[in-house]
């Protein structure tokens, strides 16, 4: 192999890394919340908002992961399973925290048990808020980790009545 | 009201200790995410067990919106159902289906009230705010579309033979089991027995609606599933009877300070019937709350189907509306 | 002659995975429009494959990364058997070598849900196996000879007297292709859509490997249904080429048309059909033709 | 033969416009009764602290000793509490929804120098003292246990890098 990567740089053959494709991979973890964000996130992969057509892929195993979304609300049996499934993430898979729940812990933040979000487990780079996020706001937060931004928020044009 | 009736139910630990913190009024948010996708129904029964123990009347113009904002909520839960059964099928196409018609009714329901799905409308003595009569308008004839799409489900679920195949005789349960058992919603439902809790007309406007319960003899899954779809349909229509004849008036009645006596209420949701018992002395914090949500007691169930084997076992537990509603919060 | 069979299987090695993916594209596409999705652009399986390679390596790469790599190699060679225009018994062997070592590697991985996949794959091969030899030997009972070269070349169009075998090549591969035909994957939560239960446990390249090796596979089977239509003539390649599009399209509808029937059933219809109809046909052809 | 009975519909959504909605090029659609983030007029407050006592999960807490407001974005349930209870109308719901944010916001608003009475408060229970600083609550995991996990994560790269210089001959 240490052959093929001299022939690349001699020559400056554009290495796969430097390709910029447009597929990420989103690890979706939910804590034992109210399941509403669960259903939103569901939402997103379905006719509704469709989160396929942006190129992000619903996957079952974190070593693929790019992102992983943390929602719902984190308790003990939680936190043993987020550490476990962090551990498995590559070192830069970005980690965003959907939901009022998994930011801060929300309504029932100092209740027995209950940890008040999931930054108190695993480092997190991205919060949205939101009981029940809504759909748009995890469309945002999945386009701006993965560095294509969007409109943040702000209506555009008309609004509805 | 003795005590004991509530020995069995298991209590909601953290919901009790919520109340030490939370006043009454606050519990109500608490109640509304016990199961987030069909959270309104939890804060109605709340209201209904708050508003009873203070003996609270509140205005007819409330009652409808509470049943009309209840209804929608209903619909989205029971083709959220539908779509995770066809889920479980491997029927992609139709699970895609109820999805697009779930969003639809989420819709309506964030043009009518600003959220999806938790609506934070129902508060203790009536509604927060009033429906836009223009917005009511325009999302009847939306559910026009959703009601014809709901349709070609019912015939999708009634008619495919491979559904048919997968879903027929499957966790029966017989009529005599589910009279005697503690069964509600779909399970009893779908093997002829009409209970529910809406004809009593506790709560919400349902004694000027008249309705007749939807109820299948089949008693398996195909049964249970064609309940579920079919109260999609009728919810429309329950709406659509509410708009017309909803009076006018105040929509919120003064709630003393303090709660001081105990309630017991009990609503009908998608998976079953709800029962909040709550009893306070005086005082803004509740000393007691009782709450045994519709998957508990369809819980006690399993051991009497026919015909369970390991691979249905899934699809059983998401008819009966079973681990749908997770209540340690 | 050599510089053209050469050639032709250079074009296939090089070209093989690109049409595999494109075709792979339009499937997902079509299945994601026939449900009201709004479907990535076709060449996102592409973006998927180069983004896992991008990710490198991970750790749990274990023996299965070979077993990956053997089944990659059967699945490549039967691509060159055929287009370097050998015998098409061969080819549909290699398919089958290629299939179990997949079996293999998916059950060696450990996990359960794997395990289950690979039990399914093996199911689905031992399914579509009687149907594929029933084609070969239609080929054979109408020209004479198993070398795809002289089944390219040769004379009157195939399609017509092998209708029946058409039918039967288009719902196997169908269904063998199809993801979840014989799926038993038991959610445990009901919203459990990521669970593609063959390349689930399996390290990040060993996966984009297993996707590469079934768009080779892919590329070998249309190019079956593509020999119904071959013979050697531009306008028929044209129709053949058209027609293989149109399995893609298909495919995608056919996966949406109904929920997955359960092992026994599907696997009974399975042979039934390629036994029925495959002799059926073949007696036709013997005796008119 | 309802094999087929989804056929019908499958084809008119084959050919028919797909429902995904083209969400961020096609602008956010708010609609007019749409709850995104609560708002404060700074002048008209006075301080009076309702808002805090009615807010479910604390996320608007006035603080008298420096005169100003905190908002815990990340913790608002956007329920609209606090916009009915306060007397002066000076909170109001804005139809924005508050944006992913790198870290948790908390907006903090200068209120103006007339401080209200406190007999607004008078009529409202508080909690009893001693439950409200229970100290069962869970402590969080300590920073240490996360920057353990963070390390671990980076000796997993210099592990690679020594195995690669190790089998390299030289």
């Amino acid at each position: 192999m240490r052959s093929v990567a001299k022939i690349k740089d001699r020559f400056k053959i554009p290495g796969l890394k430097s390709l910029k494709v447009n597929s990420n991979w989103v690890f979706h973890f939910d804590g034992s919340g109210c399941d509403g964000c669960n259903a939103e996130y569901i939402a997103c992969l379905s006719p509704g908002w469709d989160i396929e057509r942006l190129g992000f892929r619903n996957t079952g195993n974190p070593s693929y992961a790019d992102v992983l979304l943390v929602t719902g609300l984190l308790d003990e049996e939680a936190k043993r399973g987020l550490i476990e499934v962090y551990e498995q993430t590559r070192p830069d898979c970005k980690v965003v925290a959907a939901g009022v729940c998994a930011c801060t812990g929300g309504l029932f933040d100092g209740s027995k048990g209950i940890l008040s979000g999931a930054d108190s487990v695993i480092p997190v780079d991205l919060y949205v808020a939101g009981c029940a996020v809504r759909p748009e706001s995890i469309i945002d937060a999945l386009m701006e980790i993965t560095g294509n931004d969007t409109n943040k928020g702000t209506p555009e044009g008309e609004e509805t009545a | 009201m003795n005590k004991s009736m509530f020995e069995t139910t298991e209590y909601t630990s953290r919901f009790l200790q919520l109340s030490e913190v939370k006043d009454y009024r606050q519990l109500v948010y608490a109640a509304e995410r016990m199961y987030g996708t069909g959270g309104f129904g939890n804060s109605v029964a709340m209201c209904t067990a708050l508003e009873g123990a203070a003996e609270v009347v509140i205005p007819e113009k409330a009652q409808y919106i509470r049943t009309i904002l209840m209804e929608l909520s209903m619909m989205q839960e029971n083709l959220l159902r539908l779509a995770a059964i066809a889920e479980t099928l491997n029927f992609d196409s139709l699970s895609m289906m109820c999805w697009t018609e779930r969003e639809k009714i989420l819709e309506i329901l964030d043009d009518l009230t600003g959220n999806r799905m938790i609506l934070s409308m129902c508060v203790p003595g009536g509604v927060r705010k009033s429906l836009d009569p223009e917005i009511l308008e325009e999302s009847l004839d939306e559910l026009n579309v959703v009601m014809q799409k709901a349709e070609t489900i019912k015939g999708i679920i009634a008619e495919d033979s491979m559904v048919k195949r997968r879903l027929r005789g499957v966790g029966v349960l017989a009529k005599e089991a589910a009279q005697g058992s503690s069964v509600t919603g779909p399970g009893a439902k779908g093997s002829g027995v009409d209970i529910d809790r809406r004809m009593l007309g506790e709560y919400g406007a349902y004694r000027n609606l008249d309705f007749v319960p939807v109820t299948e003899t089949g008693g398996d899954c195909l049964a249970r599933c064609m309940v579920k779809i079919r109260e999609v349909i009728q919810s429309g229509e329950l709406i659509r009877k509410a708009v017309e004849n909803m009076p006018e008036g105040s929509i919120r009645s003064e709630m003393p300070a303090g709660i001081n006596g105990e309630w017991i209420a009990k609503i009908e949701q998608p998976d079953g019937v709800d029962t909040f018992y709550i009893s306070g002395s005086g005082s803004a914090f509740l000393d007691e709350i009782g709450v045994r949500t519709a998957g508990e007691s369809n819980q006690k169930i399993m051991d009497r189907l026919e015909n369970v084997t390991l691979e249905n076992e899934a699809l059983i537990r998401l008819t009966l509306g079973i681990d749908s509603c997770l209540k340690e919060r | 002659m050599i510089i053209k069979t050469i050639l032709s299987v250079l074009a296939f090695i090089v070209f093989a995975p690109f049409a595999g993916a494109i075709l792979t594209g339009i499937t997902r596409k079509i299945s994601a429009r026939a449900q009201g999705r709004d479907g990535g652009d076709i060449t996102q399986p592409i973006s998927d494959c180069i983004a896992l390679l991008q990710k490198g390596r991970g750790e749990n790469s274990g023996i299965q990364g070979y077993y990956v790599k053997v089944s990659l190699f059967f699945n490549v060679l039967a691509g060159v058997l055929f287009y370097a225009g050998m015998d098409l018994l061969m080819t549909i062997a290699c398919l089958g070598l290629g299939i179990i070592f997949m079996v293999i590697a998916a059950s060696v991985s450990g996990t359960y849900y794997s395990r289950l996949g690979a039990d399914r794959l093996a199911r689905e091969m031992v399914a579509a196996a009687p149907m594929m030899f029933m084609v070969a030997i239609g080929f054979y009972v109408r020209c004479g000879s198993f070398d795809v070269k002289d089944l390219a070349m040769s004379g009157p169009v195939a399609f017509l007297p092998l209708l029946g075998l058409f039918a039967g090549y288009m719902l196997i591969p169908c269904g063998k292709l199809r993801r979840s035909s014989f799926e038993y994957r038991m959610p445990h939560a009901m919203y459990q859509k990521d669970m593609n239960s063959i390349a689930d446990a399996f390290d990040r390249k060993d996966a984009a490997i297993c996707e590469i090796g079934s768009w080779y596979e892919k590329t070998v089977l249309y190019s079956i249904t593509y020999l119904f239509f071959a013979n050697g003539t531009l306008l028929m390649t044209a129709v053949g080429v058209v027609c293989t599009v149109l399995t893609a399209v298909l495919q995608g509808i056919i996966e949406n048309i109904e929920p997955a029937a359960d092992g026994r059933r599907a696997f009974k219809s399975a042979w039934l059909w390629a036994f029925v109809i495959g002799i059926v046909n073949l007696v036709i052809i013997y005796i008119i033709i | 033969m309802g094999v087929m009975k989804i056929g019908k519909s499958l084809m008119n959504s084959l050919f028919a416009e797909p429902e995904t909605s083209k969400y961020p090029e096609g602008g956010l659609k708010l609609s007019k009764a749409s709850r995104g983030s609560i708002v404060i007029d700074e002048e008209a407050c006075t301080l009076c602290r309702l808002c805090g006592r009615r807010c479910p999960s604390g996320a608007i807490k006035p603080d008298r000793s420096q005169s100003r407001i905190m908002i815990d974005r990340m913790k608002c349930l956007v329920c609209g509490e606090c916009v009915e209870e306060c007397p002066e109308h000076a909170l109001s719901m804005a139809r924005e929804y508050v944006s992913p944010d790198p870290s948790v916001l908390v907006d903090v608003y200068r209120a103006s120098a007339r401080v209200g009475s406190d007999s607004v408060l008078q009529g409202i229970e508080m909690p009893p003292e001693e439950i409200v600083s229970s100290e069962e609550k869970i402590p969080a995991v300590s920073t240490k246990e996360v920057q353990r996990i963070k390390r671990k994560k980076k000796n997993k790269k210099k592990k690679k890098k020594r195995n690669k210089k190790r089998n390299k001959p030289n």
